[in-house]
């Protein structure tokens, strides 16, 4: 099948889905009508794109954390403890490592070894392998929307399981779920397959049911300078709506530098909808998600909580529509369920003390949003010359061509030559841009800003800042100092 | 002469972060390192080591599955020949919040040299393996 | 002794003193002499004003916890797990609170309860009956500088014995200590006897000796309007650089609403710089200390970090010189050292991750300090008025008249009249002004944005507001809203 | 007939916020509240439960001496001829974090008819009062 920016036909449609129900077995238990049915009895407070609108609209931020066990009744437990004690606003079942990769006999193993030890032994809810009558079982079970959240280069089955089950969100693209998510897989591989994805859910929206869908923002979660994931996330949410998807969460990743990440929120939302209504999506209910710190977290505990609660307060103040909550055990690996519902209370303390609190327009900050906004159009307009105006093909080209680099990515898709540092701020800046198109303008105020750091350092401006910068927050700084700073 | 290391992450994992930096440290430590990156299987671990002549293997897991995907490990390399290779094995091994010592005591159990948890220093790896190695 | 804003002779503070050091028997432990020349080789890094003033150079925040026991091995035993586990920046000995009413005999008892029982029946470390000897084993014990931390109307021989032993810092003043400590105590004698402790700091800085002095900032700590902690903390700094005193903190106690704290802040550094100037005293050297939330915590300890995450990032973001440290432990009284020292890494975490960020000065924030300083330049304007020039006796008769009144302070000398509630951004704002003397424009604004809130709430603006306010931190939001809302 | 309460913050504490709260939340539930405020002694309470003539004494202390403060009360109200009178207690009653029960036994086996941990809600403390005078 040819990559191409264009809603697929049905007759395309149906021909890949029998491929993909005949991937495992639980794929045969699905039949759309009968899934849509059950989608549109989902109660308005279990609907993911409901519960979004609601809280864009009373100017919220709802808190939502990562979680998924192996076994279907040892899952529901963690995210009951999550809701009731934890009091999240949104629940996730975050997939195991297995299915992303679509090993499912794998999964089976971990199945098995798990109810042995009495443990989980998968790092998530294997949901293919339980399929929709495990998934509708969890759905069932909870009372607040539910999402998937994986990393899965080809989340074609996992979505029909999904949004069967009444999940009514998926988290995901064609380049976040590839690039930061694999070694050699195709980008045209990847975003033919989330076409696939999204057309599902655009093809329940056709029927009436809201599904949203959220591109995974951080990416490689480690220095990412904003433009390049605000240019990803445009581009997927692009991607997404033209296969139907009304309801999208676009999502960035804390950065640490105040100004900076409520700059990128909203440089973030300006953006999208100027390129939804350029491109003629008029009806896209745009939301925003903000990603708690994904680097390398302070082992103690203490620490830890305040690394999660400066993200929150964070959010609130950039005014995104939801959080991603860390956890007091982020360091150590997957959490308890009590680890996991004490960082979502940290988090909501900190998000209601917050609540209607935004910061307010400065010169500093009106720069900043200006700066990334520059940025992320010319990543953009690249992106689409060498696409010919095609976004899918133009995506695919700029990645051969080093236009589109995501820091520190396994991806051999990706050029993997951008090297970002901190500024003397702390705010992300780009070191080496390798063939990323910025201005003259643009590349020399990021050298400048470096420079002042190494100034201040004492030292050149060097591959050793980026490795010193990636440390920093797991040893309590934002900033990789030489010792004597 | 270097010594020659094969570093990857193993399993259907790919953070890719850390794999960059160890490359990076023991490199500049003097080590010669073939880096098979992220998403190798027991494997791609076994025949870069074949093929580099290695004098250890290290493992990296940091999502949680790293006791499923090294078991076996040192009876694969038993037959292919690697008999007596340094197996090391780092990073959040297993799910959860574990007593480390149980941890350790599983993974040496297995047949791996050394296993290190969470936030170990790349320095602390080199140390050890230049005193294994004996430099 | 007629009260006058006016440095002591030296035959005046003499012929007090002799009284003093006869309160109890270790004041006779006392020789000037022979504590200058302890307190000259006290260490550098040791010396209170001086690790505040290279602070306050390099634009860093500080991290102070309260902690205090009843006997002196265990007092070390807790001051040296915060600095050595803590991490604390700087130490406090927090004073019991039969010290606090001169009731020694009282200490007696409870230093002897509490080698009885094996732990600490008294809430902090009664300074007086350890005498210099107690004082100073505990400062020779750690190895930060250390501050005496109260709430007494008359310290004046708890600040002759820890000085003596190497103390480089006292807290409190005639009107921080009385109203807010105290309910039948006169402000002539607390303002004379605070005089005392200002002339002792000042004899030794005469001596080449720096002490630290630091006016109680947040009051009662509910719902103090920034302008009357402003006033207060001013009037004080005034006070004691009359009687010598050269390096002063002033404080001030988080409302929650960033603008507001970030303004008061700015507000009372510059307008206390202005009244400095004015009045002659031109070699002060000001700092600052933010006081995380004072009011109700949550009970749950992950909520209580989210709280002092918060105070934290504020303090940060204003750029005070230091910061008052909560603990998890809050809601349920004094905390345990470990709860202690988890509060501290928490706060040092969220300092260092903000180290040089500040919040950019926006339409919204220069609003905000101007208001503050209007108000407060209303209220002090009027207090040298009623004094006819002189500010001790200004501050008696305005506390007389209602000009200075603070919110729910126990002394039968406050007016009391004065009633705070918050406004919809959860800004504290003034429902009825007693007598303090605002323009007619302040009290409009005040009384507007109340009304906002009122529309929102669908309630009127009254008591209840007040009530809902103060307990809401504690059940995890800022503005106290009727149940619909 | 209203009944009469008196209301106080016990010993060298001068926490008045709390006070203040209660003495309007009392007041508003329909009991008749002599209010002496912080720093009070048992002496003045003792003193204002003669000349009120109250049915109960709500000792309030969050400083954490409440448990030197409140010591021997019971036996001085009885010396002055109160035997029999309500003896309440909350607040923080004692330094740092320690088992409720244990604390709560303590008031208790001091003469306190009720002791309250805490953060206890007023309508807490009211709902007991009406229950123990009969209401």
């Amino acid at each position: 099948m040819e990559l191409k920016n264009k809603k697929w036909s049905d007759e395309q449609f149906y021909k890949v889905r029998e491929e993909v129900l005949n991937q495992w077995p639980t794929g045969k238990e699905i039949d759309f009508q009968e899934a849509a049915d059950y989608l549109k009895k989902v109660p308005e407070h279990k609907n993911f794109s409901l519960k979004l609108k609601k809280a864009k609209e009373e100017g919220i931020t709802l808190a939502q954390p990562r979680a998924g066990v192996a076994l279907v009744d040892a899952h529901i437990e963690l995210l009951t403890y999550l809701q009731d004690e934890g009091g999240a606003d949104l629940l996730p079942s975050t997939i195991d490592s297995y299915t992303r990769q679509n090993r499912y006999n794998e999964c089976e193993v971990g199945i098995k070894e798990s109810e042995k030890a009495g443990r989980s032994l998968l790092n998530g809810f294997p949901g293919v392998n339980h399929g929709v009558k495990g998934c509708r079982k969890v759905f069932e079970a909870v009372n607040l929307p539910l999402q998937a959240r994986h990393g899965t280069p080809d989340a074609r089955l996992l979505t029909e399981i999904i949004h069967a089950s009444g999940w009514t969100s998926n988290e995901g693209g064609g380049i976040s779920y590839n690039i930061p998510y694999a070694k050699s897989v195709s980008l045209e591989k990847t975003i033919l397959d989330w076409q696939y994805c999204d057309r599902v859910a655009g093809i329940y929206e056709e029927m009436g049911i809201k599904i949203n869908r959220e591109p995974f923002g951080p990416l490689t979660g480690t220095l990412v300078p904003p433009c390049i994931s605000n240019s990803v996330a445009i581009i997927e949410g692009l991607l997404a709506a033209e296969q139907g998807v009304k309801n999208i969460t676009l999502g960035y990743g804390q950065c640490g530098n105040l100004i900076q990440d409520v700059a990128a929120i909203r440089a973030l939302v300006e953006q999208a909808e100027e390129y939804f209504k350029a491109y003629g999506y008029n009806d896209i209910e745009l939301t925003t998600v903000f990603h708690q710190w994904m680097g390398g977290f302070p082992a103690d505990e203490s620490k830890a909580f305040g690394v999660i609660s400066w993200g929150s307060a964070t959010a609130a103040l950039a005014g995104a529509t939801k959080v991603i909550v860390k956890t007091p055990h982020e360091a150590v690996g997957i959490p308890t369920k009590e680890a996991n519902a004490m960082g979502i209370k940290a988090t909501k303390q900190t998000l209601n003390l917050l609540r209607g609190q935004r910061l307010p327009m400065s010169k500093e900050l009106e720069a900043e949003i200006a700066l990334i906004k520059a940025e992320t159009k010319c990543i953009l307009d690249k992106v689409f010359e060498v696409g010919n105006g095609d976004l899918a093909v133009g995506t695919v080209k700029a990645f051969e061509q080093g236009i589109l680099d995501i820091p520190f990515a396994p991806s051999k898709f990706n050029a993997g030559v951008i090297l970002p540092a901190r500024d003397n701020n702390g705010a992300v800046r780009i070191l080496n841009a390798g063939n990323i198109p910025f201005t003259k303008d643009i590349l020399d105020f990021h050298r400048s800003l470096l420079e002042e750091r190494g100034r201040y350092e004492g030292r050149d401006v060097a591959f050793q800042m980026v490795v010193d910068d990636i440390f920093a927050v797991g040893k309590g700084v934002l900033v990789g100092r030489p010792e004597n700073k | 002469m270097k010594n020659k290391l094969v570093l990857g992450v193993i399993g259907a994992d790919c953070h890719a972060v850390g794999n960059k930096i160890l490359y990076h440290a023991f490199t500049e430590a003097g080590f010669q390192v073939e880096n098979i990156g992220v998403l190798s299987s027991q494997e791609d671990f076994i025949n870069a080591a074949i093929e580099t002549n290695a004098d250890a293997i290290i493992v990296s897991s940091l999502y949680g599955h790293g006791e499923i995907d090294c078991r076996g490990l040192r009876e694969k390399c038993d037959e292919a020949g690697l008999k007596g290779i340094l197996l090391y094995a780092g990073g959040n091994l297993v799910v959860g919040k574990q007593e480390w010592s149980d941890v350790e005591k599983r993974f040496l159990d297995m047949g791996f040299n050394r296993a290190y948890p969470p936030g170990t220093s790349p320095q602390t790896t080199i140390n050890d393996l230049k005193k294994d190695l004996g430099w």
